[in-house]
């Protein structure tokens, strides 16, 4: 992986968030305070226009530099968990040509970086449910060395059963939380907006 | 949705710079990143800052102030401010003293508030506001959303810190104040977010949501609309069957509006209150109605109970000059 | 209807008690007829009474107390109080130096004052405040409304008024100050008497009615809904075709609530306003943001600007202690 | 005339009153502030609940003490105006068995009251456009001697036609002033609610 390939996904995932829009926003309006696919988008758009900057940056750096901007651009719950992601992300990845392990072990310290910030877990109703079993089957995955082709495909997979899988929780973390029962049948829109950056990137990654 | 407004991603930064324009004897306003400060900056005191997403005005710019606090940072509507504005406002207004963070309980403020805590140099501490009553609170979930109580704990706090108490000081007070004070609202109509640009929840004609929160999440339950006296006697006893107050305790009765509540009925549901709380051998003693917590363009109100001591009362009392509170001065 | 009420006879008196309850250091309560006076009588000085029907909540007796007014005599809800009330309030707070009554301009509240005034043995005079530059004067009409300008003349004859000045000198200011004076208004809703139980008017999701009165009287015209900044244009543009202010002149620029429309709103109607003055070459150094002449609930805000003199700044600028208006004490 | 008449004709007319409900609101919504009604029929509540302390007195005494009753009740601008009425007749009227002469000349200073007080005059779309023409035609029909069962029924047809001219003028005086030809189209409340005040008084004589 390569800065190039960041610049790629950043475009690949604004695009897939925009497709979303009135998704992930219904749900957030269900279930939280209806402004989550304003956040996160608020987050893509400032991202895509940072990508000439971005450019001349190793991957370590332009990650670092991403998250520290949509750290001040973002706010709300996902401004912090986003930028963490991508501030553990960075520190982990290599400075050039990372391989796709490389990429697993990276994106599995930007999601321990989340549940550092957010002191969530697996099963709380949060992107968490999306990004801990994705980022596990990533690791396992490129492990047990698999086909890249076959691994996006199932990471995909995995990526939409986790957002399904929020729909029969109760909320333990996040503004749902408030709910108690109430929140049972929705799906949660901080794990749907996780869903489809994860199958924007990958889609990205089958077709080249 | 009908609103005064020109775009809908220029209603805050408009909205800030009218505020700063029609207080400029009271505040100054920073832009990119946000943070509203003193028009004169304080001495040898504690600096006290908060933030929150937007849409529940006067909270928070417009208490800052003399007696109050030394900056604020708006973030978007409802959305929380990110740890660029804490920092900024925390080295606009640092005054030797160290910096406290008085925070609503909601993990957006939470970890944001939090990153720009670890990432400042200065001495810090942070009082989180968790006064509302609907959401029972429990070891498993991030706990209870702070609401119109934090305007008191900003007043409180605000006040002794003007005496140049130290940071442990004020954080002991705004924890205490905090642990003393319920809340619980109950919403009439919903609120429309301008870059949503329709009813966060939809609510019949006659019907209302008891316990609801400040961003129009939902309470503990829909209902039937019912008489005044009935609403306010569930929100009381909401209230006091959390703050456990002992007979003939002392208290400050707040009744806040959303927003589009008119004072006519906000002051008939003091009323309503005040009766009750006196019948159940109360004392009131302290009061505020109007518009401090807002919810955008909500039709709805809270009651909140703060239980009062010696030292609460005095600091209540004494002077403040913000835009949203102002007595003695 | 939905509203925060017990039943609908009782709404005036259960939320006037509210008022008095929650400000029992500022004002006091009689029933029987209605009337609200200062806590503490002032002595040797002109005595101020205002009124009018309510549901414009803080107006009036949110402005009773030091600085302002005297008593104020509450109708029922867009309803001219009678005179027995205007009698028994000026028996209370007359002083020895006459009464001066602050009547906005109705057909009603004209009547009533006049035939007190007409039974009343003390001297007294009246200043009738018209400042709705939304109907414009005519010989054979009844002339123009009374609106949120009224707090501008309760203010700064307030201030007079405690200096000592006598009868004929408060009438004076207060006719000048209402010269001086102008506003108009913007209806985004209606708003709902609570004995009718239903909207005044209707008015469609995409419009605003330019011109409102402040009982949901219909204005100039009926129009589609337009960015805040041509609506403020407007509305300026009325108001400065009727004042015609001299170049480089000093305005108070008042943006007012009617109840539902959000502080959020209102500041933003400000930021519009005072740049559109400051390029017309207006100096805009005084200002009042908030919910001071209410319709009832309705959404929708006015504009009001006061040309200024150094006598109408000095008593602007004065202390004053009332609930609804704070400063200085 | 003596004081039952009074105390019939008030019951006669609080009745015509609620029986007008509907109509007498809608039209004070249309082109004023949509409380005619209800300070009108507060009016007429609080005159009902006087008949006994009234039926003691003297017309002339009734009539003023009723007068004083309804000025502390109504507000508003038919508050004053209902009261002047009332103190207008009870000045001019006879202290016991008024003909029916006397009743049309004491009805005309009750008008006059009316007028001083309001400062407005026919044709300015107010109660007026009806108690000016009944007053005149009452006036005129009693002294030309006309029989009592022909004056009723002319009058409700005088207050009948001063009702409906209204809805063609434009208000000069009252709420619906503000609204210049806006008003035009619509009958005022204050003239409906003297119609059927009227008419209720003059079905009252014609039972009997
Ligand atoms: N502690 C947490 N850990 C992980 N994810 C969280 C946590 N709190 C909230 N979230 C996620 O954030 C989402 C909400 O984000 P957003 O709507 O942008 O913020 P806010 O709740 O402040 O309005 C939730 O749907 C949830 O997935
Ligand atoms: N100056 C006046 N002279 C005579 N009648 C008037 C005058 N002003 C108002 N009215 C009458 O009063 C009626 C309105 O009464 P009401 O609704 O009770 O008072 P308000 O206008 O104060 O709400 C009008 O319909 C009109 O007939
Ligand atoms: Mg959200
Ligand atoms: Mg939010
Ligand atoms: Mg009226
Ligand atoms: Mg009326």
């Amino acid at each position: 992986m390569n800065t190039d390939d960041i610049l790629n996904a950043i475009m690949a995932v604004d695009q897939a968030l925009a497709a979303h829009e009135a998704e992930i926003e219904s749900l957030d309006r269900a279930i939280g305070d209806g402004d989550h696919y304003i956040n996160i988008s608020r987050g893509s758009q400032v991202a895509v226009a940072m990508r000439g900057e971005l450019a001349a940056l190793s991957p370590d750096a332009a990650l670092q530099k991403l998250a520290m901007k949509l750290l001040s651009t973002i706010g709300g719950a996902s401004g912090p968990l986003v930028a963490s992601f991508f501030m553990g992300m960075g520190k982990a990845i290599k400075e050039h040509n990372s391989s796709l392990a490389d990429v697993a072990a990276a994106f599995a310290a930007g999601v321990e970086a989340i549940r550092a910030r957010g002191k969530a877990d697996l099963g709380e109703k949060t992107m968490l449910d999306v990004l801990i079993p994705v980022s596990r089957c990533f690791t396992e995955l490129t492990a047990a060395g698999a086909e890249p082709r076959l691994i996006f495909k199932e990471l995909k997979q995995v990526a939409e059963q986790g957002m399904l899988s929020t729909r029969d929780l109760v909320a333990t973390k996040g503004r749902a939380a408030f709910l108690g029962d109430r929140a049972i049948g929705h799906i949660d829109a901080g794990a749907k907006s996780s869903q489809v950056m994860v199958s924007a990137v990958c889609d990205l990654a089958l077709q080249t | 949705m009908k609103k005064f407004i020109n775009k809908v991603n220029d209603v805050l930064v408009e909205s800030l710079s009218g505020f700063a324009m029609a207080h400029q004897d009271i505040v100054q306003l920073h832009l990119d990143p946000h943070f509203v400060v003193r028009a004169n900056k304080a001495s040898n005191k504690v600096a006290l800052i908060s933030g929150g997403g937007s849409g529940h005005e006067p909270l928070h710019a417009g208490f800052v102030g003399y007696g109050m606090l030394d900056a604020a940072c708006p973030g978007h509507v409802f959305t929380s401010p990110s740890p660029d504005q804490m920092l900024a406002a925390a080295e606009a207004v640092d005054a030797g003293k160290g910096v406290l963070f008085i925070v609503k309980n909601y993990a957006g403020d939470v970890m944001n508030f939090e990153m720009a805590a670890e990432m400042l140099s200065v001495p810090n501490a942070t009082v989180l506001t968790s006064d509302d009553v609907a959401v029972e609170n429990s070891t498993w979930t991030s706990g209870r959303r702070g609401v119109a109580g934090t305007v008191i704990v900003e007043k409180v706090v605000g006040s002794l810190a003007e005496t140049g108490a130290d940071l442990a000081a004020c954080k002991a007070l705004g924890d205490k104040v905090n642990q003393r004070t319920g809340s619980m609202g109950v919403a009439l109509t919903s609120c429309t977010v301008p870059a949503a640009g329709r009813a966060t929840f939809d609510i019949g004609d006659n019907e209302l949501e008891m316990g609801v929160g400040i961003h129009g999440e939902p309470g503990r339950r829909r209902e039937a609309m019912r008489p005044a006296d009935a609403i306010v006697a569930d929100l009381v006893a909401a209230i006091l069957h959390d703050l456990k107050p002992a007979a003939g305790a002392e208290v400050l009765l707040m009744v806040n509006g959303f927003a589009a509540t008119p004072l006519m009925e906000l002051y008939l549901l003091y009323h309503s209150a005040e009766k009750l709380l006196k019948a159940q051998g109360l004392i009131v003693s302290r009061s505020l109605v109007g518009n401090y917590t807002t919810a955008l363009d909500m039709a709805g109100a809270s009651i909140t109970l703060c239980l009062l001591d010696d030292e609460i009362k005095q600091h209540w009392d004494s002077p403040v000059h913000t835009a949203g509170l102002r007595r003695g001065c």
